[in-house]
């Protein structure tokens, strides 16, 4: 990992938060398409997961970033009433309300997970929601908690259960 | 025996005494138990809520607190005025958020809204069985018998509906059925929920002089021999100022308060009812009104002595020929 | 219980069912009995060491069990919950089963004992204490008479959830991954569960692999993390699964917080009716959404 | 073992300016799985695309991932390149590293950094892709057509003349719907019996339409393309193969005065009846609620109190025990529309929706709606044209037209403007004036909206030739003031309180939904909005469908229409149904569900938060057909691919395909960000 030094208001040793962000496809990824054709610049640390709506991001794909390194993880969809499936955003609201609460009560801190809606036609506030969990993140600093649950032996260069390509070349 | 905690206001005091006292009289023989609440102050009328929405609200919410606290459940509010501040403040508490948590430290003590709150019209409508009954037990003839009379509500007794929301905005019936169970005759004509200029009294009378005249003339040409108000403002502004309206060598028309009318209808004496104090003098109209009654009463019993003498002629009659056919020649039908 | 037993031996003589699922005094404790013969239904009883949930012999996956004809349960309130939440899920059709209520006062928490003891707030089980369902309409018999209230605990599972809603994240975590780090990944609380239903697990799949195998804290946090998901809005507090777990994780703890996150959230309580939808797969167009941006 | 195509797009100097794509070309190399890597300046270029296919065929590529530009721009395109050249196209990725990575950093470091992550975390994405193929539907290539006014009429025409059959469908005892009632329409003012006959006739007469009135449809089952629809056909007293419509029942029927619908209330009918003259299909009804012989039948009488229509029936097509019947029909696509009915300003109102007690709660004599205006402007109303108001038949001399009565008044429930009214208004202010020269029209407006094609010239010939008066401002109440009715209102622009006597006024009140939509629409699983109108599927892009696929909404049922927006929805609906029934099979995406029926347990909790009704529970059968439990089942036609079936799956046995758990895992997996 590079240290590229990062204007923004690093932290002190110079940690860069790593970010998985889950976003339905017909809102979110579309409204991070027009931040981009609107050349908003924002800060560089998150990788986006597209997927049909935010009616299918499962908690486990949550549990399973954090387990893989991710020091926050954002979820964005369509606004309530503005679902292309009508109704895939009030089931994940519900579904994520409850994960929100649990998490916190076991101890994972909630800032570390951003919860958004965001519009094919709000560029502007995706690239808020990124600096926003990026800054947040960065002050919590690496996630190191969850990291120090597994042991050396956990294996993690390839992650148990990944089927692991075996190449010939 | 149901007590009701009665908030008489300024006017009922004042200008209009003779709603207070009619109301007391015809409650009294109602059956109604009505206790002045202790302390009872200003409603705050339009000038209240027109300067602001909270001195508004709180100043009729401290009748309500005083009523709860004195142990009522139901306030009678016989001024349209006051009853329309006094359920607009009790419907803007119970929906507006914040006001519910602001009043127990303006008025001094907590406050849970559970007062209702109702005006003479309603509490008349609805103990309208009762009327009937005591109207036609009582000795004297009632002089509204069949007289036509015309219901006024003007604009605050029934409107906005979502404060007051007993009647129709529209077109209210509450007031016309208690003039059925006076016995009287209701009209139906055009100004019922017309505006008569209300606190313009005083600052533009012209247009209340005009206003005025279009709701009498209206209810003239109806046939209306009286119109029966429930507001000491809409009162005032067809009473009062009647005789600065009047045309030369037009009838004068008498302007009752509702109360006043269900008194006359359960025979109670008009200086009871504060008949008196009207400008427009009612004394000609209610001793027409009592001779008609007396004459119309004894034409009907005379109908009925006549009626009485005739079928005791026939049966007389019938007797003899009864006797004549048994000793006639074909005795067949003998009993 | 006289009655349990009249009950009983009347639906096994006219053959309503084929055997009776209660429980029989044992050596240590209160123990489940399957009668079939009308003569063994003397060995039913039912007291306050009676704490097992039966409703897991009705689970689809022991076709051992509903291989030995239509079912006859006896049931406490807790119980006849989870036999609604089976019926909501359409693992079980009402007339499947013939259920035997009995109005409950409450149940030991170490139930091992030769006689049943009466209650007091150092033996009784805990989540007893304010159980809305003493007397389940859910049933074809409710039998006995009323109960009293069961004392309240020493310390109620309420009480200990908001202790540690009160402790600071980093302490939470802690104790957490701590009491986690004890799995040994037997599933016991899996496979007592009366609602753990799956013909194969989540946890057992591997094509992916969402939950790591190895009993390592972090896959066992993901395991505890996803059994909590599962239950919210359908656990019925019966407390089996932390009775039977070996290492003695307090997992009662994480199904009143859940419990309490649906009940805040929307209103939801689990109850013996089958009717009332779950709340996870309903909604309503004003739920809370203060946690998003 | 995946040989996977890794293709790196400069995008010019887009994604080059601040992406190292031969950086990202050389990284992604020696990663597990790539066979193939190359960058190229245009990727969706001829040549990029060429480049495309001729990797594949020369290392017999399994998977190609395109560094590029969003899937939404390009994905499309390339896997079109990759079908040609033999690869499945479903094994086609793209990463997005121009819009979400090199157009929002400045820093090349981390920019070609993440342009790596992204590619890096879609290749891991593709080893996981299937071969998928489109799916095919069968499709029944016969439309129904619910609701046969002109935009159900026109609808019906345009499929049949497509060459395939339509059921059409009538409440009433005819087809024409409302515009059958109105006199003259706008802006042209021609007649409307005389556009509107011929259109029923062909209609009736076109070898592909089976037309059945007086009926209503019953259940409707099945998906897009296999929809099976029950009718009922209401019991119609008449024979419809015997009679001929000659009329004598009418005429021998002693029940002549009950009011007839189709005169708005101010003419009258018999009990046998056919509604208009031109009536489409012209036989009559037997109105049961009104006959005197049925009345005496629910009295029990012993003898039949009447019978005189079928003494006066030459063709014995009269059977007073005719019961409802059913036909089932099979059916591809399904056109809803069911038009409007006007707002009344009675006191018994719907839920939600207020009275007019300002204008006296329709109980003024001579205050009449637009629909019975028309009645007594049309030549075969009740008046024969002339303009008489129906009290006392008199001439009216002064006539007030009030607009917006209802329709933008939230108070009363009806938010929405109504569209039509300014037009009718005007049309009714002109053909009062040709037929009452000396009358006097004057008509309370808040705004005239005239924006159609003709329109606004027309509503200014109204005032400026024809002499209407048109006053800006509202009317606050109207009551019978002796033989006058009494109009009060304010003009807004002279600012002054206006009183008119007029003899007659007609109120322009809003435009509602038919009753029994919401039922209707419950039956095809559409929704309906807050006022009942029929929701489409988008405003502005899909204005004639819903979202129930193979459900298309045409006219009023879906927002206040005239007759021109209801004629044009009803032939983009034909075209709609004409392109869906243009192949024999229907091809959809197949990003669909499927469930794994050894996991799946049968909880349907899939089938709660189904948004489509997709999902179904089915029996599955041990070898020897003894049934033995039930899974779900999503049915490929309906379902639109969402996935939150499969996160709210307990044992995660239904998988999305196109994003399946393996996919998303294996991305997560490439995020792996340990050191």
């Amino acid at each position: 990992m590079s240290d590229a030094v990062d204007t923004s208001g690093a932290a002190a040793d110079g940690f860069e938060p790593r970010i998985t962000a889950f976003v339905c496809n017909w809102c979110t990824y579309t409204g991070a398409d027009l931040a981009g054709t609107s050349r908003l610049h924002m800060a560089s640390n998150v990788r986006i997961i597209r997927l049909p709506c935010t009616g299918r991001i499962d908690p486990l794909f949550i549990v399973k970033s954090f387990e893989r390194g991710a020091d926050g993880v954002i979820v964005s969809g369509c606004h309530p009433a503005d679902c292309h499936y009508t109704s895939g955003n009030y089931h994940a609201r519900r579904r994520f309300a409850v994960f929100h609460d649990l998490m916190e009560f076991v101890g994972v801190d909630p800032r570390r997970m951003t919860f958004s809606w965001v519009s094919a036609s709000e560029g502007a506030k995706w690239r808020d929601v990124v600096d926003e969990a990026v800054a947040n993140v960065r002050a919590l600093g690496p996630f190191e908690a969850y990291r120090a649950l597994a042991p050396e032996d956990a294996g993690v260069a390839a992650p148990a259960g990944a089927r692991v390509e075996a190449e010939a070349s | 025996m149901t007590d009701v905690a009665y908030y008489p206001g300024c006017s009922l005091h004042g200008t209009s005494r003779e709603f207070d006292e009619s109301l007391r009289a015809v409650a009294a023989e109602l059956g109604i138990g009505l206790t002045e609440i202790a302390d009872w102050s200003c409603c705050g009328a339009s000038s209240g809520h027109t300067t602001d929405h909270l001195l508004g609200v709180a100043l009729p919410a401290r009748n309500l607190a005083l009523a709860e606290a004195q142990g009522f459940d139901t306030v009678l509010a016989p001024c349209a005025a006051c009853y329309n501040r006094l359920s607009a403040a009790r419907l803007a508490i119970a929906t507006e958020d914040g006001l519910a948590e602001q009043m127990p430290d303006i008025l001094g003590h907590p406050f849970a809204n559970s007062v209702d709150v109702h005006n003479a019209v309603e509490l008349l409508r609805d103990a309208s069985v009762t009327i009937e009954e005591k109207v036609a037990a009582t000795l004297a003839p009632n002089p509204l018998e069949g007289v036509k009379l015309a219901a006024y509500y003007g604009c605050l007794l029934v409107r906005p509906f979502e404060v007051c929301g007993y009647d129709d905005p529209e077109q209210p019936t509450s007031m016309d059925e208690v003039i059925d169970a006076c016995g009287a005759d209701d009209v139906d004509w055009d100004m019922k929920v017309e505006c008569c200029g209300g606190a313009f009294s005083v600052s533009r009378t012209a247009s209340v002089l005009r206003l005025g005249r279009a709701i009498i003339d209206n209810a003239r040409s109806h046939g209306a021999e009286a119109i029966i108000v429930a507001c000491p403002l809409c009162h005032s502004n067809l009473d009062l100022r009647q005789k600065a309206m009047a045309q030369r060598g037009e009838e004068p028309m008498p302007i009752l308060f509702v109360t006043q009318m269900v008194g006359l209808a359960l025979g109670l004496a008009p200086v009871d009812l504060g008949l008196g104090r009207h400008f427009v003098d009612t004394e000609p109209l209610i001793a027409r009104l009592v001779q008609q009654a007396a004459k119309r009463v004894a034409a009907e019993k005379l109908a009925k002595e006549e009626a009485a003498a005739k079928a005791a002629a026939r049966a007389e009659k019938q007797k003899v020929g009864v006797a004549a056919g048994t000793s006639g020649a074909e005795g067949g039908e003998a009993q | 219980m006289s009655e349990v037993r009249e009950v009983a031996r009347k639906l096994l003589t006219d053959g309503t069912v084929r055997v009776i699922v209660g429980w029989e005094d044992a050596r240590r404790g209160a123990r489940p009995v399957f009668v079939t013969d009308p003569a063994d239904t003397e060995r039913l009883i039912f007291d306050t060491r009676c704490v097992h949930n039966l409703v897991t012999y009705l689970n689809p996956r022991r076709d051992n069990v509903a291989e030995l004809g239509k079912i006859g349960l006896v049931v406490k309130g807790c119980d006849a919950k989870a036999v609604a939440g089976l019926l909501r899920e359409a693992q079980l059709t009402r007339d499947d089963v013939v259920l035997i209520g009995v109005r409950c006062g409450g149940v030991l928490e170490e139930a091992e004992l030769p006689k049943a003891a009466s209650l007091s707030p150092e033996n009784v089980a805990p989540r007893c204490y304010g159980c809305d369902n003493r007397e389940p309409e859910l049933v074809d018999h409710l039998l006995g008479e009323s109960q009293p209230e069961p004392p309240r605990p020493v310390m109620t599972i309420d009480e200990r959830v908001a202790a540690l809603d009160a402790q600071p994240l980093e302490e939470r975590w802690a104790f957490w991954t701590e009491q986690f780090s004890k799995c040994v990944r037997c599933y016991a609380c899996r496979q007592v569960c009366p609602l753990c239903v799956c013909e194969r697990c989540v946890a057992e799949k591997s094509r992916p692999q969402w939950i790591e195998a190895p009993p390592h804290p972090r896959g066992n946090l993901s395991w505890n993390i996803t059994r909590a998901l599962h239950l919210a809005g359908r656990c019925v507090d019966c407390g089996e699964c932390e009775r039977f777990c070996p290492v003695g994780i307090p997992l009662s703890l994480v199904n009143r917080k859940l419990q309490h996150i649906v009940a805040e959230r929307y209103g939801y309580t689990v109850s013996d009716d089958p009717e009332s939808p779950a709340p996870i797969g309903d909604y309503r167009l004003d739920d809370k959404q203060e946690f998003i941006k | 073992m995946s040989r996977i195509g890794v293709f790196i797009c400069h995008c010019g100097e887009n994604i080059g300016r601040t992406v190292d794509c031969e950086a990202v070309t050389e990284a992604l190399k020696d990663h597990p799985g790539v066979a193939f890597t190359e960058d190229y300046k245009y990727m969706c270029s001829d040549p990029g695309q060429q480049l495309v296919k001729k990797a594949i065929e020369d290392n017999d590529l399994t998977g190609v991932v395109v560094a590029a530009c969003s899937p939404h721009m390009h994905e499309k395109t390339f896997r079109r390149a990759c079908d040609q050249a033999g690869l499945n196209k479903y094994m086609c990725e793209m990463a997005n590293i121009r819009e979400h990575c090199s157009w929002i950093h400045e820093d090349r470091g981390e920019a070609t950094e993440k342009a790596v992550d992204i590619t890096r975390t879609i290749v891991e994405k593709v080893k996981h892709n299937q071969p998928l193929e489109s799916i095919h539907i069968p499709v029944t290539k016969r439309a129904l057509v619910i609701g046969g006014g002109i935009a159900g009429i026109q609808a019906a025409l345009d499929i049949a003349d497509g060459g395939h059959e339509v059921v059409l469908v009538e409440k009433e005892a005819s087809i024409g719907g409302h515009m059958s009632q109105l006199s003259e329409t706008f802006p042209t003012l021609d007649c409307s019996q005389c556009i509107l006959t011929p259109r029923m006739v062909e209609a009736y007469q076109h070898p592909n339409i089976k037309l059945h009135t007086w009926s209503e449809v019953e259940k409707v089952d099945g998906y897009i393309g296999n929809f099976t629809v029950k009718i009922r056909k209401k019991a119609r007293s008449v024979n419809e193969d015997l009679c001929n419509g000659c009329g004598d029942c009418q005429e021998a029927c002693p029940a002549k005065r009950i009011p007839s619908e189709f005169e708005a209330g101010l003419g009258n009918r018999t009990a046998i009846y056919v509604p208009f003259p031109q009536a489409v299909p012209n036989i009559p009804v037997l109105d049961r609620q009104n006959c005197t012989l049925f009345k005496g039948r629910r009295k029990g009488l012993a003898k039949d109190a009447c019978g005189k229509c079928k003494e006066a029936c030459l063709k014995d097509a009269i059977d007073y025990d005719a019961e409802d019947t059913f036909i089932e029909e099979e059916i591809g696509a399904i056109v809803v529309a069911t038009g409007f009915q006007l707002y009344s300003i009675g006191r018994e109102q719907p839920e939600g929706l207020k009275g007019y007690g300002e204008y006296g709660y329709g109980e003024v004599p001579d205050v009449i709606d637009g629909l019975q205006f028309e009645r007594l402007a049309s030549a075969s109303g009740p008046t024969a044209g002339a303009i008489l108001r129906p009290s006392d038949g008199k001439e009216p001399k002064t006539v007030v037209f009030v607009h917006c009565v209802g329709s933008r008044d939230s108070e009363k429930g009806i938010s929405y403007c109504s569209k039509i009214c300014c037009m009718y208004n005007a049309k009714h202010a002109m053909l009062y004036k040709h037929k009452v020269h000396d009358g006097r029209a004057v008509a309370f407006y808040m705004d005239i909206r005239a924006a159609g094609k003709g329109y606004d010239e027309f509503s200014r010939r109204a005032i400026e030739e024809d002499g209407a008066e048109y006053i800006r401002g509202r009317v606050s109440r109207i009551f019978r003031d002796g033989d006058v009715v009494k109009v009060w209102g304010y003009d807004t622009l002279s600012q002054e309180q206006v009183v008119i006597d007029a003899d007659m006024v007609v109120l322009a009140t809003a435009m509602r939904p038919q009753d029994g939509v919401r039922e209707l629409a419950q039956k095809l699983s559409v929704s309906t909005d807050e006022h009942g109108f029929i929701n489409e599927a988008h405003p502005k892009l899909r204005p004639v469908e819903t979202n129930t696929a193979g459900v298309f909404v045409a006219g009023a049922c879906q927002a206040p229409r005239d007759i021109p927006d209801a004629v044009a929805m009803a032939s983009a609906t034909g075209a709609k149904v004409l392109s869906l029934f243009s192949a024999d099979e229907l091809e959809r995406e197949p990003a669909v569900a499927i469930v794994n029926e050894n996991t799946c347990i049968g909880c349907m909790n899939c089938a709660k938060v189904c948004a489509y009704g997709a999902i179904e529970q089915r029996e599955i059968c041990t070898v020897d057909g003894h049934v033995c439990g039930h899974v779900a089942y999503v049915n490929p036609g309906v379902c639109q691919g969402c996935g939150t079936c499969q996160a709210v799956c307990l044992s995660k046995s239904v998988e999305l395909q196109t994003f399946t758990d393996e996919q998303i895992f294996s991305e997560i997996n490439a995020l792996c960000y340990w050191e």
